[in-house]
């Protein structure tokens, strides 16, 4: 099987056939991967290395962790994606962001309105929760096109606060 | 001495306690909120009550509760671990009312360093130094008007704040009205009181706190300093014991500066005072915190000296032991504080179940921790969840062993702040020692940049993964199918699926 | 100095060893039997490496496998840990001679020390006291002659013994003959050498070892004693540090002594000298280890020393930074070895999955393990699972805070021996410090009696689980039924049916 | 529903009707049993006292580990153990309670003498071991029918202490 694993926008070509074996980008590495029992670590021995991951898998995306580090990972067929790239547009780097609440709490003060644009990193409402106050900040560069919550607000986990949509392209 | 101690609190510095007075021969008398039943403090006290739903306010927070309990459990002693109730002179003075010993400092020494303006006139006139800033509560046209004296950057405090809340930074005149208004907002939310007052912000300084002892019978010492200039929105991250800027002579000082302010307030137990040092070596009171403080382990493992059981000791009158010349300090320690909070997410809190954990052991190494397996993270109380400390002769050998913990460390269920330490013990900052408290916000980032050495076995991973689970699909789904079989399949690879 | 280090061992000491070298910034290799590739050590170590089958004979006892994987993985010393290959003079050669460093003493002194004749008779030259007894080899009729002289009871003892194998106690001379006989085959059988000798049984004697630390220039100095009366068939169950029996000069004349010993075969690394100390404060050499020890770390709580770094170091070719008037003792410590034993049943071996383990931790607490939740116990190795350590300022601060961490510890999965030593904390031999090697087997049983106060509350803990089973069957079961149903219950309430 | 719990022989009667309470042997005690999700351990609070207990089942019977004391429990439904038992003799409820010294330790003071009447609780010993002072207790109401030390002993584990018997019954 080929696999395509993208993580931070780099492509790696894994080739999984032979046990204890993978192919990364044309070499082949000794690899042998163990789930320890009841927890979601993994022992990985990649060419006699030895790591510990960390794995969780939400959404399709395999979340990694290695020695402190955080990797997200999106592995697909290698034949299914160059079918998608067939088509046309392989990527949907045009969604808007949706901004949710990523705990209960309670909505300090809301800092955009519907229409500003807003930079990457941006803070968009502050939510006190654990007594703290957090700011939500955009995940992207864009415009804001609603705002769901206001000051005062009492909002649960996943409830969506301001919705960022991306900034509309020049004709081409 | 006593016999049964109450412990007015939850979480690791519960546990801490109720570890101190079993190794004393002391029952112990646990409290627990709702959401608390299971939690450790309350599996490992001798006895357990409940005391009310989980807003603290409701539960952790009602005196009338906690001397209800230990009336009725037959306890003779409360000890409030640190927040809560533990700096609140009418719960003292409630304690001893009902006829019990409150294992904390007199009622009186707790309000004079409460009030951050009458603890302030308080060191100045012991000769205790301070920071310049302004004297009194003062309304915002006075505070718009002496704040030029002062001069900028100054800090907006609130006179009954503490850890960080209250205190806003202000650069220049233009924006004092607003940041007034803020910190008075926070203040009167957190404390009910928005009295304020202003500060010089003394910058690349250091924040190096003295813990100090004292008995019911006139001796005070010192256990010399603690390093705390590690932190994040006034929250101390990382401690450690000596501090790389201090000198015997400068400790010496700042010891007797400690020793003068307990003395002024007519100080019994242990406590802490808290000074800012600039870069010339000029310290300045910032205040005292009358209780134990989350970071006392590192001064054990380098003195040696146990503070809960000296707490305790001193709470039945016993006088002191030791005396300042039997105080020594050997190697070095240093403490973690791991959050539920998302270092590669602003810091978000992080709740949930804990699935599993691998606590580091082995040589120079102590966990205080309340957290274990099944535990529910919730957004009631503070968000720490344990504390990895470790000592070594030195302070490379330490910093050598942190790593080595942190490493070994796993909590999972929830996002930590291990991986924010293990930056953090890489940088040459912390590495030579010469970060003051701006280092962390102003300075530090989290990488997000991808270790070049790891991407590709990230990757490797999940795509190995990737494939058993297709090869796991193929094999045993054929037949049957359906997501139920994919949540039994998860479950025989240790993955957990949404 | 070293750079990266092959350990020839599993289980705790592997990990053990991986701590100190990875604290040193030294790279680690593993090396895993089949049945060991998920091991601690192996997710530890920088690199891990296949070296066969599970039995130690397949595996961690073949020298050429593992000079294999050093020459492979580029490591450039070898540390044996104890057991395994640790005391053979032949792997220590073939070490050096495929041009890495042994990380352990020189192969004459392993070998000196190896032979119990040999040692013997070095001993007495060097004037260090043995127990009066035969000094070399006996046929049967020999020894029948003079075991009279050598005084009864006495103790039937193979050259190549150790660990209690080949030891046999006779107590007059009419059992002779048949416990010569015995004892040869045993010896022959698991040394392939049945030479024995005679040695007076020291009653009533106390088992008091010396840690020595010798360099490659000549320096030697000791580390005082450790206590290890507390045995079951010749196994050590518990060790502390001071013995209660040893005074300030006694330990300077054994600690003399001991260095003598070392002196006597050119020793260097850490090593061991044991000795039997009888009533009256005489004692007389028993043989030396020439490796680490299991319990090494109640001595690094003491002096402050970490023994493995100094192993590595020494091995580097490192002179001493220390000199014997460094060396000082403060406090106590105590080990408890865990084994996967029942003690409620004549000590049988328990294997099986660990499904949980809660450690305690907290100050003055450390744990030397290499278990963990999904870790296999099997009987390939040996039973130890972990090594719980303590220290505190007193011998009464050390057993209270003992008694602490035992109940606090949690192996979930497997039996172990810790009920065994939450009793032995208990008795009053073990407080009073007046046991012998004697006691454990001999006086102490764990009591199959239940305690009044807790009776009770097993029953109602008991039935309050069978009725919540009970009523979640009522509810849940009422439709589905069936085996699965109730291993899904089981799982919900925590509980693991069979 | 009535059960009866034994354990080493001896028989508890054990009703469990309401939440947060069980009736053994006729006294009322508050009792909250909790799983600790993931393990086989179980928080106990029986009259506010805190145990951590370990429990498994295997072939219909619990075992029981509290403290690292290991307790054997056949757990029955006490109507049918009633039936069961018609054909012969019911219950031995009128075994005498034998209090003994649960630790080694110094006799410091006797608290009672024979033909006291003791409440279940009761202070019966003073024992002192590491430098504690360890009041021992009457598991039952009754007659104190003899007492085995006094002030000044040394006793080891398991040494008996006093003996309680029940108190005599007035015929019907």
């Amino acid at each position: 099987m080929k696999y395509v694993a993208t993580v931070n926008h780099k492509d790696f070509g894994i080739d999984i056939d032979r046990p204890g074996e993978v192919v990364l980008d044309d070499v082949v590495r000794a690899a042998d991967l163990r789930a320890i029992a009841g927890t979601q670590l993994y022992s990985l021995l990649l060419d006699n290395r030895s790591h510990e991951v960390f794995v969780e898998r939400r959404e399709g995306l395999y979340y990694v962790m290695i020695s402190g580090e955080q990797f997200t990972v999106d592995v697909e067929d290698a034949r299914l994606k160059q079918l998608k790239a067939m088509g046309g547009l392989a990527h949907e780097e045009h969604d808007s962001a949706v901004v949710s609440a990523p705990m209960p709490g309670l909505v300090v003060k809301v800092l955009v309105e519907a229409g500003d644009a807003v930079a990457e990193d941006q803070g968009l409402v502050i939510l006190e929760a654990m007594k703290m106050e957090n700011e939500i900040r955009s995940p992207r560069m864009g415009v804001v096109r609603s705002v769901g919550v206001s000051a005062g607000n009492t909002v649960n986990l996943g409830d969506v606060l301001v919705v960022v949509e991306p900034v509309p392209e020049a004709a081409p | 001495m006593l016999k049964k101690v109450l412990i007015a609190n939850r979480g690791e510095i519960a546990v801490r306690i109720i570890r101190a007075c079993h190794e004393l021969g002391l029952d112990t008398v646990a409290v627990y909120s709702d959401v608390d039943r299971t939690a450790l403090h309350v599996r490992r006290a001798t006895e357990a009550y409940p005391i009310g739903p989980a807003p603290a306010s409701e539960s952790y927070l009602r005196a009338d509760k906690l001397i209800d309990v230990a009336r009725r459990s037959g306890a003779d002693g409360i000890h409030p671990g640190y927040g809560f109730l533990s700096e609140r002179a009418e719960f003292a003075e409630a304690v001893a009312d009902a006829g019990l010993t409150f294992i904390g400092p007199p009622p009186a020494a707790i309000r004079a360093m409460g009030d951050k303006v009458r603890s302030r006139q308080a060191m100045i006139a012991a000769g205790v130094p301070v920071v310049p800033g302004t004297e009194v509560g003062l309304t915002d046209d006075e505070a718009i008007r002496v704040a030029p004296d002062v001069g900028f950057p100054l800090l907006v405090k609130a006179s009954a704040g503490g850890g960080g809340k209250g205190m806003r930074r202000v650069d220049g005149p233009a924006a004092l009205p607003a940041t007034l208004e803020a910190a008075r907002r926070e203040a009167q939310k957190a404390f009910g009181d928005d009295t304020v007052y202003l500060e010089r912000l003394v910058e690349g300084a250091r924040h190096i706190e003295i813990q100090v002892m004292a008995d019911q019978h006139g001796n005070v010492l010192h256990l010399g300093e603690r390093e705390c200039s590690l932190q994040r929105r006034h929250q101390k991250v990382v401690e450690e014991c000596p501090s790389p800027a201090m000198t015997p002579e400068l400790r010496e000082r700042m010891g007797a500066a400690a020793v003068a302010a307990a003395r002024a307030v007519g100080y019994h137990s242990v406590g802490t005072v808290e000074f800012l040092v600039d870069r010339d070596g000029r310290f300045y009171f910032l205040e005292m915190n009358t209780r134990l403080q989350v970071e006392h382990p590192i001064t054990e493992i380098v003195t040696g000296v146990d503070l809960v059981k000296q707490m305790l000791r001193i709470a039945a009158n016993r006088p002191l032991r030791l005396r300042q010349e039997d105080i020594e300090w050997n190697g070095h320690a240093i403490e973690c504080r791991i959050n539920a909070e998302d270092p590669y997410n602003h810091f978000l809190p992080s709740t949930g179940l804990i699935t599993h954990v691998i606590e580091p052991t082995g040589p120079g190494v102590r966990v205080d921790s309340a957290i274990y397996e099944g535990a529910e993270i919730g957004l009631f109380y503070d968000p720490l969840l344990a504390k990895l400390i470790v000592g070594g002769p030195t302070r490379a050998d330490a910093i050598l062993r942190m790593r080595r913990a942190l490493e070994e460390y796993r909590i999972m269920g929830v996002k930590t702040t291990l991986p924010l330490h293990q930056k953090i013990m890489d940088t040459t900052q912390f590495i030579a020692g010469t970060y003051d408290t701006g280092y962390l916000e102003d300075t530090f980032r989290i990488q997000h940049e991808i270790r070049t050495d790891l991407d590709g076995v990230a990757a490797i991973a999940a795509a190995l993964l990737a494939h058993q689970l297709r090869g796991e699909v193929i094999n045993r789904l054929a037949p049957a199918g359906g997501p139920s079989e994919w949540k039994q399949l998860g479950r025989r690879l240790g993955l957990r699926l949404p």
